[in-house]
């Protein structure tokens, strides 16, 4: 989970330190105070969100929401669960195993689903060429052709001379 | 409940005794008075208060506080007007309720009770006693329990801490400690055991009041000897700048307004100081009628009038079928007294189990109002102060004000304690006046107060999952005390989110399940031979499970206690009576290898020899023991010269044989406690060592026995042996940390190197044997406490659900905990913690059924495309696949689902929702935590 | 001879209570006797209890 | 403070059985911390959907700690 979210928080452009996962005990009364206040002082060298090193301040509301929708899509949420299946089967937790099948499974799925959104937003608008698209999304044209290309298979979008827009 | 009355006389026999007891008339209607306060406002006939120390001044009708049970009003008779001279009248003729009745008689009742429980608690210390520290003479003398109402927010003062002579604010307060304790010449020659500790708290709180205070201490040995208590006191010593002082100051003198004290230190100095208030550390009597019961009830006394026990039998009276409980079993504080009143409730059980449920009522509950749930969301929130501990650092009153520009909020009040009986019952009054279907309190933690809001609401028929609650006290007042403006904006926020979840809460099934009647209880010692007996005396299965292949534990190793009594035959006798009682199965060398289930329904897995049995069990007992601390000090292991004391134990329980060679013996104290290697006190070490003195002077007068402690913690009854010892001619010696005694090796025979304080240098000790008063290490406990999921505390004992009023119980439902696996402690208080355990063991086993919290996993089969990933994720097996037509669907196993929501949060569906932590619950809650979704809302 | 299944339990401070409180959760019948006006006992007039500070009423 | 005037707002997703407990503790013991958390308590950490993490960041959270 905590790794998921961190390759795709990267992915959005927000610097996945400000996600913290951790542990402390009903006893640990005093842990928890370490924790809380080291947490609290990394967030604030990191700044306001973002603002930090390494963060997308403009479009970061926008490409988060579409992470989102992506994390709420049936078939993001298949490969993610399926995923977490398999590490309950293979009993195989270590942080080398998860960050590998995040970034070969689930990342790639969240990708794309993002990317999809992006556009969907973007054309909604007005008409877009696969130029405008890929600067809207932050992402290469040839990456995005893929994707448009299947939209306008299922029928969703539509090209013309001005760009691609929604079907309906 | 039967207030105003006493005990006259006990007749008949254990199993079916008659109690006569006397009642006094109220003169109040208890069904009538709806706690108004006009009486009081009327009444022309002023008296002292005396729940506020008569601090303050009442009338004679009155109730004492607030929260008061029953919370009605009464007539204090000695200072009533028209019950004496039968004038006045007035307070009936203002009663709108017509509560006021002068007819009311004195009752004498009969109660037909098949056993009675002595729970009197403890008397005051004479005043006469306290004059001596000029006590009635200097009005800034005062008790520590009026110090107590000086401190509280809701007594006298409000909180504000004044000298009583001039109202005016003092900068030097001074605690004298052991009055009325420790002192042969007032009679109480036992050590109180509570005002050490009581001491640092008020000091500590008066300190929070007013920082710049300047206080001091005055302690002969500082005895905060509890679990926990020792971190607690060095903290607050660090934190407030407590100035601790070891001498006794014996008396008091005023000089131009303020106090003279004076005193000598160990080091034979002579100091003088002026103080502006004086508060005398009063120690618990025996109470004052404490003959009167003892006749009435046909029981003996000890030589200080409470209760006469012995330390296999603490609980036990010396008449069959009468047993006793709390402070007048001998002082204690509220843990240990919570501890010894459960344990008594299994005496009485153990004795009566046959006529269990004969003469019970039950509770029932009114139907849910569903009406309620067709309306439009109507919130109520109710924002608490507890006293000063929100209030002192939080704005209560903007909070409240806050709450209600807030969307569906329909009414929003603050209370000042939310969790006492008149705030319940008004809460539950405004839920229905007001229609409200959610209600939000703002308080404190939801882990220990959330059942109890919850009953309110199931008791006026409103589903208890309508209830939400925002923790503005434990994570928020008490840990922002310096940022008041945060702490306040921050508890805006938690109450906003809590507000926007509650919005969205739905009412939930209240599913039972049967319990197993089985109990397993892991240890063979003292006490889990002791909890195993008494559940199967209170008639339910029992199965005692112990690692080692002999039954007894540490108390293998005890020779005598306390009170002189044959460990041995202890023993005996417990293993005897466990190895014969059809009701417990002993299975030893067996290990416990793990647990599933949940309370009522648990399955654990024993290994015997390599073979592994499923036991199913409806509750389990932790009494898993503790160890002797191995030294690597002291030379020990080098030498047969340096012993531990049950080495010592053992070498004299052959008599005064061994003594023969032997002409000093030094004993060291806190060896391993309170230090490095373990930072708590192993609480009886001092009674240990003490006792084993005795006996060596007992044998042999002559040998030189020399104690060196950091500080004598010989509490309760044990102080008797302290002072016998010292008149032996024992010879105590204190050092402090950063002068440890130092042992040295010699050809022939070992020599002690002491500070000796009175002489300002050190002294060597020649020594026939070192006894080294060794503490208490916990046992393999990380192990246990993984199995059965329960947290331990930092020095690696079990952690009980609630310090004073849970002690024995585990944050785990269903699993109780005694004896040394919860902290260091001596035999009669393992026994008696053993005897509490096992009362509330027996509780879901007698009650038969157990409620499941309904917070389980619900399928929207509609939704799910049976892809099975939460049957596999599932941590507790609790979710299953089925066939439905064609199609697969999951479904929860309600009764053991944990609730932990893993399948929903890995559900591709998002078809499954998790009860009272719901998707759009949570979602609903991280909007109302960013503020400009919420603005976006209300706008909209 | 027939057992009573009801207890008197004499004092409602805190020990009392709690005695009570098990006695009745046990499924006995609790006559709970007090000699003042209200039960509480001692603790009901603690300000705070230690080591925690936890609110004692 | 790194940043003058920064005062970053950060959710907290608390174990009820855990971090929330260890959280209540340390305000048994009076410990003291940045007040910048606001809590929402789960029953496990197990129940934490990517969803709610993502969500808290998109309404501005400038952190997320999940506590188990």
């Amino acid at each position: 989970m905590a790794e998921t979210c961190r390759q795709v928080l990267n992915g959005a452009g927000v610097n996945s330190d400000r996600l913290a996962l951790e542990w402390a005990s009903a006893a640990e009364g005093p842990r928890f105070v370490e924790l809380i206040t080291g947490y609290v002082n990394r967030i604030k060298a990191l700044g306001p969100l973002g603002e930090g090193p390494s963060e997308a301040g403009e479009h970061l509301e926008r490409r988060l929401d579409a992470a989102v929708k992506a994390a709420e899509s049936l078939k993001v949420r298949t490969v993610y669960g399926n995923l977490a299946k398999k590490f309950h089967k293979a009993g195989d937790y270590s942080p080398e195993a998860i960050s590998a099948g995040v970034r070969e499974k689930i990342y790639p799925a969240f990708r794309r689903e993002m990317l999809t959104q992006e556009i969907i937003s973007c054309v909604s608008e007005k008409p877009c060429t696969l130029d405008e698209l890929a600067e809207f999304a932050g992402a290469s044209a040839e990456e995005l052709e893929k994707i448009t290309a299947a939209l306008g298979k299922k029928g969703i979008l539509k090209e013309d001379g001005r760009g691609w827009f929604l079907a309906r | 409940m039967i207030t105003n009355a006493s005990l006259q006389a006990i007749e008949g026999q254990p199993g079916s005794f008659v109690a006569r007891v006397h009642q006094e008339p109220r003169y109040i209607d208890e069904d009538k008075c709806t706690a108004c306060g006009t009486c009081t406002m009327y009444c022309p006939r002023p008296v002292a208060d005396f729940y506020n120390e008569r601090l303050d001044v009442t009338r004679a009708p009155h109730i004492d506080y607030a929260q008061a049970i029953p919370a009605s009003y009464y007539i204090d008779a000695k200072a009533c007007l028209r019950v004496n001279y039968e004038t006045c009248n007035l307070c009936a003729q203002t009663c709108t309720a017509q509560a006021i009745d002068f007819s009311q008689k004195p009752r004498d009742l009969e109660l037909e009770v098949g056993a009675v429980v002595l729970a009197p608690g403890f008397g005051r210390v004479d005043n006469e006693v306290l004059a001596r520290f000029g006590y009635g003479r200097y009005p800034d003398v005062v008790t520590s329990l009026e110090f107590e109402r000086l401190t509280c927010a809701s007594g006298p003062t409000e909180g504000h801490i004044l000298r009583p002579s001039d109202q005016t604010r003092p900068r030097r307060i001074a605690f004298l400690q052991c009055v009325g304790s420790r002192d042969e010449t007032c009679g109480n020659g036992f050590c109180s055991s509570v005002c050490c500790m009581y001491a640092v708290k008020e000091a500590s709180v008066a300190k929070e009041h007013e920082p710049d205070l300047d206080i001091s201490l005055f302690f002969m040995d500082v005895r905060t000897q509890g679990k926990g208590f020792d971190a607690a006191r060095k903290r607050a010593q660090e934190k407030y700048g407590l100035r601790i002082i070891r001498a006794r100051v014996p008396n008091v003198d005023q000089v131009d307004g303020r106090l003279l004290l004076t005193w000598v230190t160990d080091d034979g100095k002579s100091h003088t100081e002026l103080f502006d208030m004086v508060v005398l550390s009063v120690g618990l009597s025996a109470p004052e009628d404490a003959r009167a019961i003892a006749e009435a009830s046909g029981i003996e006394l000890n030589h200080y009038n409470f209760c006469k026990t012995t330390h296999d039998a603490p609980l036990a009276t010396t008449r069959d079928g009468i047993y006793v409980a709390g402070a007048f079993q001998g002082p204690k504080d509220i843990p240990e007294s919570v501890t010894q009143a459960s344990g008594v409730a299994a005496l009485a059980s153990e004795l009566l189990a046959e006529t269990r449920g004969t003469r019970s009522v039950t509770v029932t509950y009114p139907e849910e109002d569903t009406s309620l749930l067709e309306e439009e969301p109507r919130v109520g929130v109710f924002v608490c102060h507890c006293g000063v501990n929100i209030a002192g650092v939080v704005d209560v009153k903007a909070v409240r004000d806050y709450a209600g520009t807030l969307p569906g909020v329909v009414l929003y009040e603050d209370t000042l304690y939310s969790c006492s009986q008149d705030a319940l019952k008004s809460i539950a009054e405004k839920i229905k006046e007001n229609r409200l279907n959610r209600v939000v309190i703002a308080a404190c933690s939801p882990r220990t107060h959330e059942p109890l809001f919850q009953e309110t609401l199931r008791s006026i028929g409103v589903n208890p999952a309508l209830f939400e609650m925002a923790n503005i006290r434990d994570q928020c007042a008490w840990v922002h005390s310096q940022e008041p403006e945060a702490a306040t904006e921050k508890a805006k926020d938690l109450v906003r989110m809590a507000v926007a979840k509650a919005r969205l809460l739905e009412p939930l099934a209240q599913p039972t399940v049967d319990v197993i009647p089985k109990a397993i209880v892991l240890g063979g010692g003292a006490s889990g031979m002791t909890a195993a007996l008494s559940i199967a005396d209170q008639g339910y299965q029992t199965v005692l499970v112990e690692r080692s292949d002999r039954l007894g534990g540490n108390l293998r190793d005890l020779k005598w206690t306390l009170d002189g009594r044959d460990a041995g035959k202890i023993l005996k006798d417990l293993t005897d009576r466990v190895n014969s009682h059809t009701g417990v199965e002993v299975l030893l060398g067996t290990e416990f290898k793990g647990m599933s289930g949940y309370v009522g329904n648990f399955t654990s897995s024993l290994e015997k020899g390599g073979q592994t049995e499923l036991v199913n069990h409806g509750v389990l007992v932790v009494a898993t023991g503790g160890r002797p601390y191995l030294p690597k000090s002291y030379g020990y292991g080098k030498s047969k010269r340096v012993i531990t004391q049950l080495e010592l134990e053992s070498r004299l329980s052959k008599g005064k044989n061994p003594l023969r060679n032997v002409r000093s013996i030094v004993m060291i104290q806190c060896v391993g406690s309170r230090g490095d290697d373990m930072s708590y006190c192993s609480r009886l070490c001092c009674s240990q060592a003490v006792k084993n003195a005795l006996k060596i002077k007992e044998f042999k007068p002559d040998v030189r026995v020399y104690i060196l402690y950091r500080d004598m913690r010989t509490y309760g009854f044990s102080e008797d042996l302290y002072r016998e010892a010292r008149k032996k001619g024992v010879i105590f010696l204190r050092y402090t940390p950063d002068r440890k005694p130092e042992v040295i090796r010699q050809t022939r025979g070992i020599k002690v190197r002491v500070y000796d304080r009175l002489i300002g240098d050190e002294i060597e000790v020649p020594a026939s044997w070192v006894v080294l008063s060794v503490g208490i290490a916990p046992a393999e406990n990380e192990e246990t406490a993984r199995l059965i999921k329960a947290p331990l505390t930092q020095d690696g004992f079990f952690l009980e659900a609630h310090a004073k009023l849970r002690p024995v119980e585990v944050a785990v439902d269903g699993v109780y905990l005694c004896g040394l696996a919860h902290g260091p402690k001596s035999l009669e208080e393992s026994i008696s913690q053993a005897k509490a355990a096992a009362a509330k063991a027996t509780i879901p086993l007698a009650k038969g059924k157990v409620a499941v919290a309904p917070i389980v996993s619900r399928v929207d089969k509609s939704l799910c495309i049976g892809c099975g990933i939460c049957e596999n994720l599932c941590p507790f097996n609790a979710i299953r696949l089925v066939k439905e037509g064609k199609r697969r669907k999951a479904e929860t196993i309600t009764a053991s689902c944990k609730g932990c929501g893993i399948c929903a949060s890995h559900c591709p569906a998002l078809a499954i929702s998790m009860g009272g932590f719901t998707d759009s619950e949570i979602m609903a809650q991280i909007h109302a935590f960013s503020q400009r979704e919420c603005e976006e809302r209300r706008e909209s | 001879m027939k057992k009573t299944g009801a207890i008197m339990v004499l004092g409602g401070g805190v020990s009392g209570v709690q005695t009570a409180l098990d006695l009745a959760d046990l499924g006995y019948y609790v006559y709970l006797v007090e000699k003042k006006a209200y039960i509480g006992g001692f603790m009901a007039q603690l300000d705070k209890t230690f080591p925690t500070n936890d609110c004692a009423i | 403070m790194t940043q003058k005037g920064f005062d970053p707002r950060i959710l907290g997703f608390f174990c009820h059985w855990c971090c929330y407990a260890a959280a209540d503790s340390a305000g048994v013991s009076r410990y003291q911390y940045p007040p910048n958390v606001r809590v929402i308590r789960v029953m496990c950490t197990g129940r934490i959907d990517v969803r709610f993490i993502l969500e808290a960041f998109k309404c501005g959270s400038d952190g997320v700690f999940t506590g188990g």
